[in-house]
């Protein structure tokens, strides 16, 4: 399978916007009175979502959790949405209910988010087998981290997925820790992508800093599905450059081991690759940059304009009529 | 008319809707082939007239099957699945309330998710606490999710028609014991509507609300009491959430009396929330001290007349409402 | 006296229980290596303090901590486990309702299961609905566990105590906006009995139940009373289970009004208990209905207008007060 | 390791008594009014809890499920206070509180028995912490059957028993079916021991209806377990020869499949291969049997005239003073 130009572009567009996003994200968690609550960023990370999205049709669904803004970005939500929705606004994709943690964005098939490490999983198992008993010509992708892999309903939902060979991907986002865990301290065994050994699936570890190679596993899952041979686990083996939350002073990440991994950085790479390749210019990568940046902070400004919900519609929405 | 258990009235609703509308199908452990050989058990006979792919037997893993639901139901299904007893709602419970009842808030109102999750409740078969434990008042204190509990038959069937209706999740919880108690149910569709209490027995002298099996126990109470000269009204909650405050507060200013009467342990029982309820809104109308006749504050024990000694029975009905005279 | 926060205050008991107690362990999630760099947070230094064999960090799974716990108890240690938020009780609930609260009852009373859960609660902090849920409520239904919810870190310290020497489970339920509001608690040793409500406030005209964190709105709404010349008496239950009944009539009949304020959603609430009680064994002493005030039926939404909106605050309670006089 | 007479000799001891006792058990469910609830027997899988429990020294810890009494009789429990128990009566080993699905017996070191299909998983991880925190030398067994590894308490166990080394012997009896559920419709890969790869324990796959294998299995646990080296997985395949419990007419049960699985009985093996070896006599098996009628019967009579609780008993051992 060889990926096109534009292909290539558009991961790159994706993690240039992620990346910006959630520096900016960084800058307003420092002035104090701008975002409530936790905030939670993927910043280096930005390979898994591009490099997933890129290999999805429109009719995919997608199912994320806390750490999620680059999967969105990447699918193609509307950035000033989202942003409104982190800054509690009324315009805010899920009118300032959920805020950063739970973005739900039905408009790109991204049609629940849960915070609960695992919640996921069964409800991943749960749109497959819809897309199945549907006969829909299309597939559900996971996305979780390491740290999720312990929970019980990883082992349940896997279980079941490769039981009734569910059109379901597994994405593993391994950025190497669970909150303040290392890998190795919440998990015996070396790879997360053998554990798929345990459910009849295939399991698959790739670079998940290499956005073509996330790709390209994604692609290999997503035919799989499609004829009917059941979901994958994909193991992206990345790395968290931030602390967990943007108030965590993450002691516990040796500072060369940030250094090492920043050097590893999947937006560099890309970039590089593609300009070494002839496939972008200086000046193009200049106004892809320039494009994020806008982007943002046309995102920024829609939110920080946008007005607060009244309190009263907290009453709202907790119903189906 | 025919005469069905509530199994039988369940498993007719669940094949009359599975008919009309083919998003439904039913997950859970042994609901298709099954231990049971019995016509009166809910779900008997649908694998054979429905077939495997609407009628999934899965293993034994509580929160995949509540996931499955909360899933498929945001896939555009409807998905009717089943917790075999009630303690093991447990294992299903971060499924059930803290997603399928809250990822619409979360989106804003932007997706639903029309599911039914049906658990099998109850004590009096001997199994013990980890088999028998009402947790109704757990799920009642959940915003997002509906709380169905049938007393009778013809009220099961009716009900889970509009649950299964329903476009928010709906849990609907059956007391065995009331399987094997046939009653009248009327044939073909129809449905009774979510949030509605229904007066099973008119009276004057004192309310008693009820709700599932104790039904049964409230009746004969109030039975015995009227051949003294008491006039019980019984009210059937059927719905916990939303709760028919209406018809309970309407029966309290006529009585001036109340008795709750559940099956589950008393402390922490949704007879707490009938009492506040009326306290809160019908104070005036009270002429009398609350009783609550409830399970103890014990888990329920295996041996029979432990287990006896645990459910309540309508000598302490009668008894509890003649302090109230 | 020293000045600590909750958070600070459960830190010193576990660091001194630690030191009498070779058996104490804890174990959860990022309680010893964790991602807040803060001495007001419970588990702070206490790695450090007592080594990685007796501060166990644990991976991402409630129920194996849950687990650990009821194992351990069973096997000779008195485990102390956190629940990192509340919802996430749900996915620990099998083990803590199931097993720690019946495996004694089940076994004639031969084992027992001296295990405290801690639980961190509370709104107010913006992380939305499956962060928020307070669930006391649920556990307080619950028969065979003990459920404690301080207000004061001076309780919290002598609570935590008593619940680390009883030799049934206890759920210790923190709210985490307390961790940030210093307060006087004794230096060394003391213990405050489970079971034991604390009239913080003396007063003749209305009796306000609550616990937790509300009392700090409890007290905020009485002081603006007492301004008014109403004198609020203030019970706050620190106990939920085994609850202090006798404490709450004798002020109710003084007083004959009852208010009950509590953060977690109305319904289903523990607020119902509270009335059932009153209502059941002091109703001739009441002048006036039920005032409830407490979060409304719906999740706990993120953004602060809308958050705030789910708090109960000062205001509401002193409507509700002047609604009853 | 070598197997002494003695040991066989007691293994198929126990196996003759859990054979006996569950029969009758069988007997008096057909006789109206003796037994309530349900009842759950595990006749044809006696082999797993003699082979474990002649690994076992008297410090171990068991954790049992609802498929417990060859486990508690092997591993030495009174027999009269068993079938008290089953009869709800005051004399029973919890005073008629658990009933037959969660026997409890301290005085053999089966501390605690849920009946919560997967509930000991934790437990067990519990128990064994406790022995390595106070440095016992002692392990943990937990019993359970394959339908129970569907659970997420499974994995939540196994990963954390993994990662901490705990002395833990998880031994799965796999009897093909989880209820009416076979194997093969539960999970979809085809060994459960293989399993224990995901946990970086050991995972062994022995003939579940021959005692020794299951004896020599367990010792090699034992002493993994003893010098440190963490938990281990033992699937003993073997097969429910009965419904999963008394009233399952057992129709997804293949007639020829049960047939099959006589002609493999645990008991006729083990006294056939004594008797082969000149280890055990025609009188001496004789005995054994007569013994093993004699204990039963007086257990029934015993739990027959025991008296029932007091109703009011049940208000009893909720709490600890
Ligand atoms: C059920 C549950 N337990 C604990 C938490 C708290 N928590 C949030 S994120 C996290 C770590 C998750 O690690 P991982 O799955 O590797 O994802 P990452 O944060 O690294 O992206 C934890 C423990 C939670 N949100 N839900
Ligand atoms: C959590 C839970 N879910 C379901 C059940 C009902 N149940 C009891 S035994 C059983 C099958 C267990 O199969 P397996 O683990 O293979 O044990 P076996 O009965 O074959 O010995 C089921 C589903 C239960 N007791 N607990
Ligand atoms: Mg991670
Ligand atoms: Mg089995």
């Amino acid at each position: 399978m060889s990926i096109s130009t534009q292909t290539k572009l558009d991961m790159l567009r994706a993690m240039l916007l992620a990346r910006q996003f959630e520096e900016t994200l960084t800058e307003l968690c420092r002035q104090p009175g701008k975002i409530h609550g936790m905030m939670i960023l993927a910043t280096g990370q930005e390979a898994v979502g591009a490099g997933v999205c890129a290999a999805l049709s429109p009719e995919d669904v997608i199912l994320t959790n806390h750490r999620s803004h680059h999967h969105l970005l990447a699918r193609g939500a509307d950035p000033k949405a989202l942003m409104a929705e982190i800054f509690g606004r009324r315009t805010g994709c899920n009118k300032g209910k959920s805020g950063t943690l739970h973005l739900a964005v039905p408009e790109v098939n991204a049609l629940c988010t849960t915070t609960i490490v695992g919640g996921g999983f069964p409800i991943a198992t749960g749109l497959g087998f819809a897309q199945q008993y549907q006969k829909q010509e299309a597939v559900t992708v996971c996305f979780f981290g390491d740290g999720a892999t312990s929970e019980g309903s990883f082992h349940e939902a896997l279980n079941l997925a490769g039981l009734w060979r569910l059109p379901v991907i597994f994405v593993c986002e391994n950025n190497g820790y669970a909150a303040a865990q290392s890998y190795a301290e919440h998990t015996p065994v070396e790879s997360l992508a053998a554990r798929a050994d345990a459910y009849g699936m295939p399991g698959e570890c790739v670079d998940g800093n290499d956005a073509p190679s996330v790709l390209e596993a994604t692609r290999r899952a997503r035919e799989r599905a499609l004829a009917g041979d059941g979901p994958t686990l994909i193991e992206c083996m990345t790395y968290r450059w931030r602390g967990h939350g943007e108030t965590d002073p993450q002691h516990y990440q040796p500072a060369e081991e940030i250094a090492a991994w920043k050097e590893r950085c999947p937006i560099a790479r890309l970039s590089g690759f593609l300009q070494a390749s002839g496939e972008l210019s200086d000046a193009e990568l200049e106004d892809l940059r320039a494009s994020a940046a806008a982007i943002v902070t046309e995102a920024v400004r829609f939110a920080e304009e946008s007005p607060w919900p009244e309190p009263e519609e907290a009453l709202d929405d907790v119903w189906a009529e | 008319m025919q005469m069905l258990g509530m199994g039988q009235a369940v498993n007719q609703a669940l094949r009359e809707e599975m008919q009309r509308d083919s998003r439904i199908f039913l997950a859970g452990e042994g609901i298709g082939v099954g231990i049971h050989d019995s016509p009166m058990m809910p779900t008997y006979g649908l694998l054979e007239a429905f077939g495997p792919e609407r009628v999934k037997d899965t293993p034994v893993s509580e929160a995949a099957i509540a996931g499955l639901a909360v899933g498929a139901a945001a896939g555009g299904l409807r998905p009717v699945v089943e917790v075999m007893f009630n303690p093991f709602f447990t294992l299903a419970s971060d499924m059930i309330v803290n997603h399928a009842a809250k990822l619409r808030y979360l989106s804003g109102g932007k997706t639903s998710f029309p599911l039914v999750v049906r658990i099998k409740s109850g004590a009096g078969f001997g199994a013990g606490c980890q088999h028998s434990h009402n947790l109704e008042a757990w799920v009642a204190h959940c915003p997002g999710l509906k709380v169905v509990m049938p007393a009778t038959p013809a009220d099961a069937k009716g009900l889970l028609k509009s649950a299964i209706r329903d476009d928010n999740p709906v849990v609907f919880i059956e007391d065995m014991g009331l399987y094997f108690a046939p009653a009248e149910v009327p044939e073909g569709d129809y449905s009774i509507p979510i949030g509605k209490a229904d007066i099973k027995r008119p009276g004057t002298d004192v309310t008693l609300v009820t709700w599932s099996k104790m039904l049964g126990v409230a009746m004969q109470a109030a039975d015995q009491l009227a051949r003294e000269g008491v006039d019980v009204e019984v009210v059937d909650l059927r719905t916990l959430t939303p709760l028919d405050t209406e018809t309970i507060l309407s029966s309290v200013r006529k009585t001036g009396r109340l008795v709750v009467l559940h099956e589950a342990n008393r402390t922490g029982g949704f007879g707490g929330e009938i009492a506040a309820l009326v306290m809160e809104q019908a104070f005036d109308a009270l002429k009398a001290p609350l009783r609550r006749v409830t399970g103890p504050d014990i888990p329920v024990p295996a041996s029979p007349p432990l287990e006896r000694f645990y459910i309540p029975d309508a000598g302490q009905v009668i008894a509890a409402i003649k302090e109230l005279l």
